[in-house]
């Protein structure tokens, strides 16, 4: 199972280039459910805020 | 014959007026009144196709402006908050060159002669810089003289102008809308105005198109 | 119409010269920036002589960046640019009508400059020669790709750094086709095929410029 | 993606188009994790090792891939900024809008897996190769059009001018590629090419393609899953908005 890390010599590489990209095609996933949420919450705050106000 | 049909602007993330419909024909003067933010500005934007409008129609002659767009442009004249003049140039220049833009040829005695006529006499060759925001208006307001348009949008062409200004710029709508010219006017002064057909549009809190 | 046009590039030009201080101001840059190099790369002729086509060339791009924030901007603060937009003429011919009057201030001094700064690199006869060449076709490009820019950030805080953001990928084809010219010259390739590219792409710039900046401008004056 | 411009015009509206894509994001993803599955599968275990350059060669798999989708991208992005300023509908916009940050990161991935290709076979980080270089542009038109677009406030305004920027971008890309080429051949000759398709066994043909479909689905999702933020923040006051925000997910 080593032998298949080192990558014949090549491991930084192989392994930087595969773990970079899988990495950010994590994080930009996660980034957005962030902003999703705090949209969401902005607009659960704003409605509260109709609610409350008599408009 | 301008015709504006259910209008509705955004701007910015705020609904200015929606379904806003109205008509101007030949010879008539239409006041338009709101409170500051009720969205005069841009509905006059909107219709000298400055600004895209979200909903609704602006037509002249039956045809929308978005198809005629020189054919139209050739019509309209506004004169809106700011100038629209250069500071570095001379009040005889800039009406020079505003004329020529607006494809319209007048000569070096007919400049001079707007520019009396608009109250800048003895300041016709000093550049703009050094004349005071009343003048400046004025000179913007020389062009209502040498320009054909039928169609004129005025955003509170009285401000600054001393009471000697109002009364001529009156007289010049005046003579406008005998010649069978349309205009488009709002103010916060009060302005007798009563020649031919006066229509009053309200925008904002309980006027038209009122959100 | 072509009225029109003339009326736009006197206007500017008067302007201008009532202003003199912006224009020297841009060929002041361009000068600065070019005797810059050899103060940070050492005196050697022959590395000198090496990289002038490519510094005077960045210089020149970097110099037009800088002059494009006046391109529009003051006309928009005095509600000129409204005016403009409501003349029966096309508005990208007056948008053109602006460029040429933009490039005859700003674009010309440099082109006039450079085989100055070129003497100062020990460029041969023939590379100033190309040089002056390849700029006096690729700075009209160069503004007229940089009006683009300059119409679409109108009115924005930090205007003018994102104009260069903007513009400065767009105008890479003219500065590789406007510096390889003279270095093909220099090094007796010859320069013809880049002279021939760099006229296709001011062709181009010239025909497709105007209008998308005169869409840019309607978009940004609204 | 062809499925829905059939009938996009019921769809233009952000009130309808939002449920819809709430509805594919989760299909696209499933798809997007089993292709990459099996891509990846295939790159380590099924492709063999190349003779020249070992397993240092798999890179290829990745550094392809996603320059495919750089390019693709921001070509979809144009197509939709134009659609978006002719019929002026406010999706596609927010659809361009979208695109962008998922390009950019695809051409940063791009340089960067070309970068630690390059090490190992020519011994420098950075090498000036045609098609790199092209990608580093892109990059910058990508940063463009994002700084552009963030720097206005009014979205209406920042749609239409980032249409305009996307418009001519995509027409610069083939001169920018077209004058790379031909200032790296004047300079360089070509003997360096990251890019020279060496005799390209068909199942690495395969795992690149699969692996590309693979970002692809991925890049679908994401973007679909952004559009709908961007719907939620331009929309917040509207109603259909409001009586939404009590949903779970």
């Amino acid at each position: 199972m080593a032998e298949f890390f080192h990558m014949g010599g090549y491991a930084l590489y192989v392994w930087g280039s595969f773990g970079v990209t899988l990495l950010l095609m994590v994080i930009e996933p996660m980034l957005l459910k962030s902003r999703r949420r705090a949209i969401l919450k902005r607009i659960a705050r704003m409605a509260r805020l109709n609610v409350g106000e008599v408009s | 014959m301008l015709e504006v049909v259910d209008l509705e602007c955004v701007r910015g993330d705020r609904r200015l007026f929606t379904n806003l419909s109205f008509s101007l024909s030949k010879g008539e003067l239409l006041y338009l009144y709101g409170h500051n933010g009720s969205g005069k500005t841009t509905l006059m934007r909107a219709i000298c196709g400055l600004l895209q409008p979200t909903e609704g129609e602006i037509r002249w002659d039956g045809e929308p402006i978005r198809e005629l767009s020189e054919e139209y442009t050739r019509e309209v004249l506004y004169i809106g908050h700011k100038n629209g003049i250069k500071d570095d140039l001379t009040a005889l220049e800039n009406l020079r060159v505003l004329s020529t833009l607006d494809g319209v040829h007048i000569t070096e005695e007919q400049a001079w002669d707007a520019l009396k006529r608009i109250g800048l006499h003895g300041f016709e060759d000093l550049p703009t810089q050094v004349l005071s925001q009343g003048q400046k208006r004025r000179v913007a307001l020389a062009r209502l003289l040498a320009h054909q348009a039928r169609l004129w949008i005025l955003d509170e062409p009285f401000t600054a102008l001393d009471k000697a200004a109002v009364e001529m710029l009156q007289q010049v709508i005046r003579e406008h809308l005998d010649r069978g010219g349309m205009a488009f006017l709002t103010t916060h002064q009060e302005v007798e105005l009563t020649a031919g057909q006066v229509k009053q549009l309200q925008l904002g809190k309980g006027g038209q198109g009122c959100v | 119409m072509f009225e029109t046009f003339l009326a736009i590039v006197k206007r500017d030009l008067i302007l201008a010269m009532r202003r003199r201080s912006d224009v020297l101001t841009i060929l002041f840059f361009f000068v600065i920036v070019v005797s810059l190099f050899p103060l940070g790369i050492g005196p050697e002729m022959n590395t000198l002589r090496l990289i002038a086509p490519g510094v005077v060339w960045v210089a020149a791009l970097l110099a037009s960046m800088l002059a494009l924030e006046r391109l529009f901007a003051i006309d928009y603060a005095d509600g000129a640019l409204e005016q403009m937009l409501l003349t029966p003429q096309p508005l990208s011919l007056l948008v053109l009508g602006k460029v040429t009057a933009h490039w005859l201030v700003t674009g010309v001094p440099l082109v006039l400059m450079a085989p100055v700064l070129g003497i100062q690199y020990d460029l041969s006869l023939d590379g100033l020669r190309v040089l002056v060449i390849t700029l006096l076709l690729g700075t009209p490009a160069l503004s007229l790709i940089g009006a683009i820019g300059a119409a679409l950030t109108l009115g924005l805080r930090g205007g003018g750094v994102l104009v260069s953001l903007l513009v400065l990928p767009l105008t890479i084809p003219v500065l590789i086709f406007g510096a390889g010219a003279v270095e093909a010259t220099v090094s007796g390739l010859g320069g013809e095929g880049h002279i021939s590219m760099l006229a296709a792409i001011l062709v181009m710039a010239l025909f497709f410029a105007p209008l998308a900046a005169a869409a840019a401008l309607r978009v940004s004056v609204e | 993606m062809s499925s829905r411009i059939v009938n996009w015009f019921k769809f233009s509206s952000p009130a309808t188009f939002y449920p819809l894509a709430g509805r594919l994001i989760p299909w696209f993803t499933a798809a997007a994790v089993i292709t990459l599955g099996v891509g990846l599968y295939m790159s380590f275990f099924v492709a063999p090792t190349d003779y020249k350059q070992g397993e240092g060669y798999r890179i290829i798999f990745v550094h392809v891939g996603t320059a495919w989708m750089s390019m693709f991208i921001y070509v979809v992005m144009a197509a939709w900024a134009g659609l978006g300023l002719v019929f002026n509908t406010r999706v596609s916009a927010m659809m361009a809008s979208a695109l962008a940050p998922t390009g950019a990161m695809f051409t940063f991935v791009a340089l960067w897996t070309g970068a630690l290709w390059g090490k190992p076979m020519w011994g420098t980080w950075w090498v000036w190769d045609a098609r790199l270089t092209s990608e580093l542009i892109l990059l910058f038109l990508y940063l463009g059009f994002i700084a552009l677009q963030s720097a206005i406030d009014d979205p209406r305004r920042a749609d239409r001018a980032g249409a305009i920027l996307a418009i001519v971008g995509v027409v610069n890309i083939p001169i920018i590629y077209y004058s790379v080429q031909w200032w790296n051949t004047l300079h360089q000759g070509a003997s360096v090419t990251v890019s020279g398709q060496s005799s390209m066994e068909t199942v690495m043909l395969w795992t690149m393609l699969i692996m590309t479909f693979g970002f692809w689905f991925y890049a679908i999702a994401v973007v679909l899953a952004r559009v709908r933020c961007i719907i939620l923040e331009r929309e917040r006051d509207t109603t259909w908005v409001r009586e939404l925000e009590g949903e779970v997910q």
